[in-house]
């Protein structure tokens, strides 16, 4: 049995950062993230870290990208506003295929919004919020204790994948405080050292596997890292075929290995004729829906996306061809329930419940909505 | 013993800018079909301003020395 | 089964603290469920500070409090905007120096001088927190008072702690004499 | 020095550079190349990170860790490589535009906080990959594609504005003046801290064709000698008579404590006096919102 604690979903995010092997950290205060920014301000130089506070989130973003390269694991927390201006260099670290980690602890928006209440809004900006064809990986906790291990596990499969991974998490998540267990073992992934010499070594070099390793700096590996389309040196190049193929690549290599990324939690689904679909802290309402109309005598699961991105299909098509009904059920006007339609809609009904004014959408009202829809059909 | 020198232009690199012609104080160099090309290797002082006005690296001078014994000539430390 | 308890009053009164250090009793000296969120940043800047606890021997699922078992109302607004929500069969504990005025007769609702005692206690309001807490400790049986002794041992400063502790005391007797 | 020797640190195969003929910034890079022989500086021990514009290709030639990122941003991911690489001479190559105008808040920033990367600025007062549009250093009443009239505003000094804000080597000088140019590069990768060589330099075809200077290299770089002064002529001049002139030289190199040595400090204080408080965790941050 590990330690128990009780802590906030922000500090545990923290100290799985530092569990998880992370020593930098560069960051811009934004509500309702801040937490996980001065846990790290704390914590990191005391583990030989460093924590930075930069002038606005774009240097956070350029400046974890810039601490990875040199082998060490490297993280940023911010909000939806912060989120957006994070994009950009998102974007290269994407083209780049460099390993970092971002958490969004989501807001009310758009714009400003609603700073110290809960949304769930950015969950198309995590998918298509750059320019350009990407693949993203977002995980999404609804507890403490989630936050804790999806922290490590975004560390994990950042350097597994090279690749940029998001934790989304939202203010009711990231504020609340809940007991957690700090779990006794948890497996670290390292960045994969080169395995030829430096003259062999090309870091987009997809001949030996979707996920060419990438050299730290400093030894004997000089490279050339561009946002531009480039070949397998990492030198520009507008050749069709070969902007093609490095782009195929860098999809590939998330697409290819969806069935190792995704997870979902499958809730009183065994024998359900319904299911609600919900994520994060509307999953746990959701739960608290299902057990309610179970007492009711209704038999409702509940399916939840752990990792929002890559979207869970499969999984989804599995229990949309035997499932009656799937109620969406989201803290938003309709985003998700796009994706859920668009791969369950051929083999069931689809319905979908949400709003977003800053606050957790009570159970009796999720309950009282998916009743009058089951008795209307 | 005399110093001599050999300025060796790289025509893939030369971009014709002008450069090199319009600062070499004894007009050894000249521009033909947009490149710079040696006419008076011999007026050549060794001043090097060629080399450090070549925006693109496209000119070498080295020094050799002349009337040596056959057999011991020496390049500069290149 | 579920219990609810929120705190309610304004900046200064240390109503995040009572929450945490309830929190703590039960989380961790108690091995219950617990959640507790509450209204922060910018949200309470207004003036308004809250705190609210789910405690469960089951998971909780839904972490919000809906219809509170308890509400302490330490200021007017606490009362007027939070006691809605309170459970016929819940209580409301009000403090008589800040909450004055009432709707209708509120079954549920009892003053206590507890600004009072934290000054005669303390010599300082912040304490009314404590005093609280000594409060429901003592009418309030899923609370485990020694665990409420510990946990404020270990969020209160050792230069405040015995003032504290003894304002604490003081709340405690408030309830059980009654 | 020979530029032969100097050599080594290019990329040889990836020349031609993709400049236009008699573009300044080759011979930035020239003088950058040598800068770095002269301190007989390890490749391995070098990271050059440049913005987007023509002088953001100048890494792709150099053979160290180099990092073309995004327009204006070489600072940020410089700086991130250079907390966790303290060894490294970290140079940032920025343009103008990249450094005044997008990456302008990086830059003040970075001054701050004196962070030991050397930035050279490029600057040729127009944004010439784009297609020559104003930058913010293009002199009052020039020329470009977003100024058909004649530029409005007064562009930036950015050998003032990293004096400003607290740079702690700034030096200035132009293509004009390659030896001396070594020499300041050199001095600024030496300088512990944030150091800032702003270097004047030319684009003939998008700045030149517009001003009256044609596309003749040697006709603009006549213009950077009439419109450079060394500090020294320049103390003898009037206000009047400086108008309009950028003056070459070092404005400041003071010995002040960098960002680095400041960190690596305190990570060693705390190293020595860890407490183990995980029973408490928690405990410290209830207090203080408490005491906020």
């Amino acid at each position: 049995m590990g330690q128990r604690k009780l802590i906030s979903g922000n500090h545990a995010i923290a100290e799985a950062a530092i569990r998880a092997g992370c020593r930098f950290f560069a960051g811009y205060p934004i509500t309702p993230s801040s937490e996980i920014a001065e846990r790290l301000a704390e914590l990191l130089p005391q583990y030989d870290g460093i924590f930075i506070q930069m002038e606005d989130e774009i240097a956070s973003m350029g400046a974890i990208i810039g601490a990875s390269l040199t082998g060490k694991k490297a993280l940023t927390a911010t909000s939806g506003p912060g989120f957006s201006l994070k994009q950009e260099n998102l974007g290269f670290a994407i083209m780049g295929e460099i390993p970092v980690v971002i958490v969004n602890v989501q807001r009310g928006g758009p714009s400003t919004g609603l700073p110290t209440f809960p949304g769930q809004q950015d969950l198309m900006q995590v998918r298509w919020g750059r320019h350009g064809d990407q693949e993203i990986i977002a995980l999404v906790p609804d507890s403490i204790q989630e936050s804790y291990e999806f922290t490590i596990k975004a560390f994990n499969l950042a350097e597994q994948y090279r690749t940029p991974v998001i934790l989304l998490t939202d203010e009711v998540i990231s504020q609340m405080k809940e007991q957690i267990e700090i779990p006794d073992d948890v497996e670290i992934i390292d960045r994969e050292f080169p395995s030829v010499p430096p003259e062999e070594y090309y870091p987009f070099d997809g001949s030996k596997g979707l996920v060419p390793p990438l050299a730290p700096y400093g030894e004997g590996y000089r490279y050339h890292i561009t946002g531009l389309a480039h070949d397998k040196t990492g030198f520009p190049s507008s050749n069709p075929k070969v902007v093609r193929e490095q782009l195929e690549r860098k999809l590939n290599k998330i697409r290819k290995n969806r069935d190792e990324i995704v997870d979902v939690e499958e809730f009183l689904l065994e024998d359900a004729e319904y299911a609600i679909f919900a994520l994060g802290s509307m999953a746990r309402v959701a739960k608290q829906v299902t057990l309610d109309l179970r007492e009711e005598g209704i038999p409702i699961g509940l399916l939840r996306p752990l990792t929002l991105w890559p979207f869970c299909d499969k999984e989804l098509i599995n229990y949309a061809k035997k499932l009656k009904h799937i109620f969406v059920v989201e803290m938003n006007f309709g985003q998700i329930v796009g994706e859920v339609e668009r791969y369950a809609g051929k083999y069931t009904k689809v319905d979908w419940y949400g709003r977003a004014d800053g606050r957790l959408i009570p159970p009796r009202e999720i309950k009282d909505f998916i009743k009058e829809r089951i008795h209307e059909n | 013993m005399k110093n001599k020198f050999i300025i060796k232009i790289n025509e893939k690199w030369c971009k014709g800018c002008n450069l090199c012609i319009e600062f070499c104080p004894k007009n050894v160099l000249e521009l033909k079909d947009a490149k710079a090309k040696v006419v008076s290797p011999e007026d050549c002082i060794g001043c090097y301003i060629c080399e450090y006005r070549c925006p693109d690296f496209a000119i070498e001078v080295n020094k050799v020395e002349e009337e040596v014994p056959v057999g011991s000539e020496k390049t500069n430390k290149r | 089964m579920r219990h609810e308890i929120q705190l309610v009053g304004q900046g200064g009164q240390g109503i995040r603290l009572a929450g945490a250090i309830l929190a703590r009793a039960f989380g961790i000296y108690d091995k219950k469920n617990i959640v507790e969120t509450h209204l922060y940043g910018a949200a309470a800047r207004g003036g308004l500070s809250e705190s609210e606890l789910v405690i469960s021997d089951e998971e909780i699922y839904y972490v919000k409090v809906q219809n509170p078992d308890v509400l302490i109302v330490l200021s007017q607004r606490a009362y007027d905007d939070f006691s809605e929500p309170v459970k016929n069969s819940g209580v409301i504990l009000a403090d008589d120096f800040y909450v004055k005025n009432f709707k209708g007769d509120d079954k549920r609702l009892t003053l206590y001088p507890l600004t009072r005692i934290a000054l005669d206690t303390t010599g300082s309001l912040i304490a009314v927190n404590v005093v609280s807490l000594g409060l429901i400790s003592a009418l309030y049986s899923v609370i485990n008072v020694e665990s409420m002794r510990k946990a404020i041992r270990d969020l209160i400063r050792e230069k405040h702690l015995s003032k504290n502790l003894e304002a604490f005391e003081e709340g405690y007797k408030l309830g059980d004499n009654r | 020095m020979k530029t032969e020797l100097a050599k080594k640190y290019l990329r040889l195969e990836k020349l031609p550079t993709l400049w236009c003929s008699g573009c300044g910034h080759g011979l930035i890079l020239s003088s950058l190349l040598r800068a770095l022989y002269l301190l007989n500086i390890e490749k391995d021990k070098v990271a050059m990170v440049s913005g987007i514009g023509c002088s953001g290709r100048t890494p792709g030639y150099v053979d160290v860790h180099t990092l073309h990122t995004t327009h204006g941003r070489a600072i940020p991911f410089a700086t991130g490589i250079k907390l966790m690489k303290p060894e490294f001479y970290v140079l940032a190559v920025m343009g103008d535009g990249d450094c005044a105008a997008i990456g302008g808040n990086h830059f003040i920033h970075a001054a701050r906080r004196n962070i030991d990367i050397t930035a050279i600025v490029y600057n040729n007062g127009i944004y010439g990959m784009t297609g020559g549009q104003v930058s913010p250093t293009t002199p009052y009443g020039a020329y470009a594609s977003t100024a058909p009239y004649g530029q409005l505003e007064e562009p930036f000094d950015i050998v003032e504005l990293a004096l400003g804000a607290g740079a702690t080597f700034v030096a200035r000088s132009s293509i004009d003046e390659i030896p001396k140019l070594d020499r300041l590069i050199a001095d600024g990768i030496k300088h512990k801290g944030f150091s800032v060589i702003d270097v004047i330099t030319i684009c003939p075809i998008t700045f030149g064709r517009r001003n009256k200077l044609g596309e003749d290299p040697m006709m603009n770089l006549r213009w950077v000698q009439d419109i450079t002064v060394p500090m020294k002529k320049a103390k003898d001049m009037s206000k009047e008579e400086l108008k309009g002139k950028w003056i070459t030289g070092i404005f400041r190199d003071e010995d002040k404590p960098n960002l680095i040595d400041l960190y690596l400090e305190l990570n060693k204080k705390l190293k020595h006096s860890m407490v183990d408080e995980s029973s408490k965790e928690g405990v410290e941050d209830v207090r203080r919102q408490d005491e906020t």
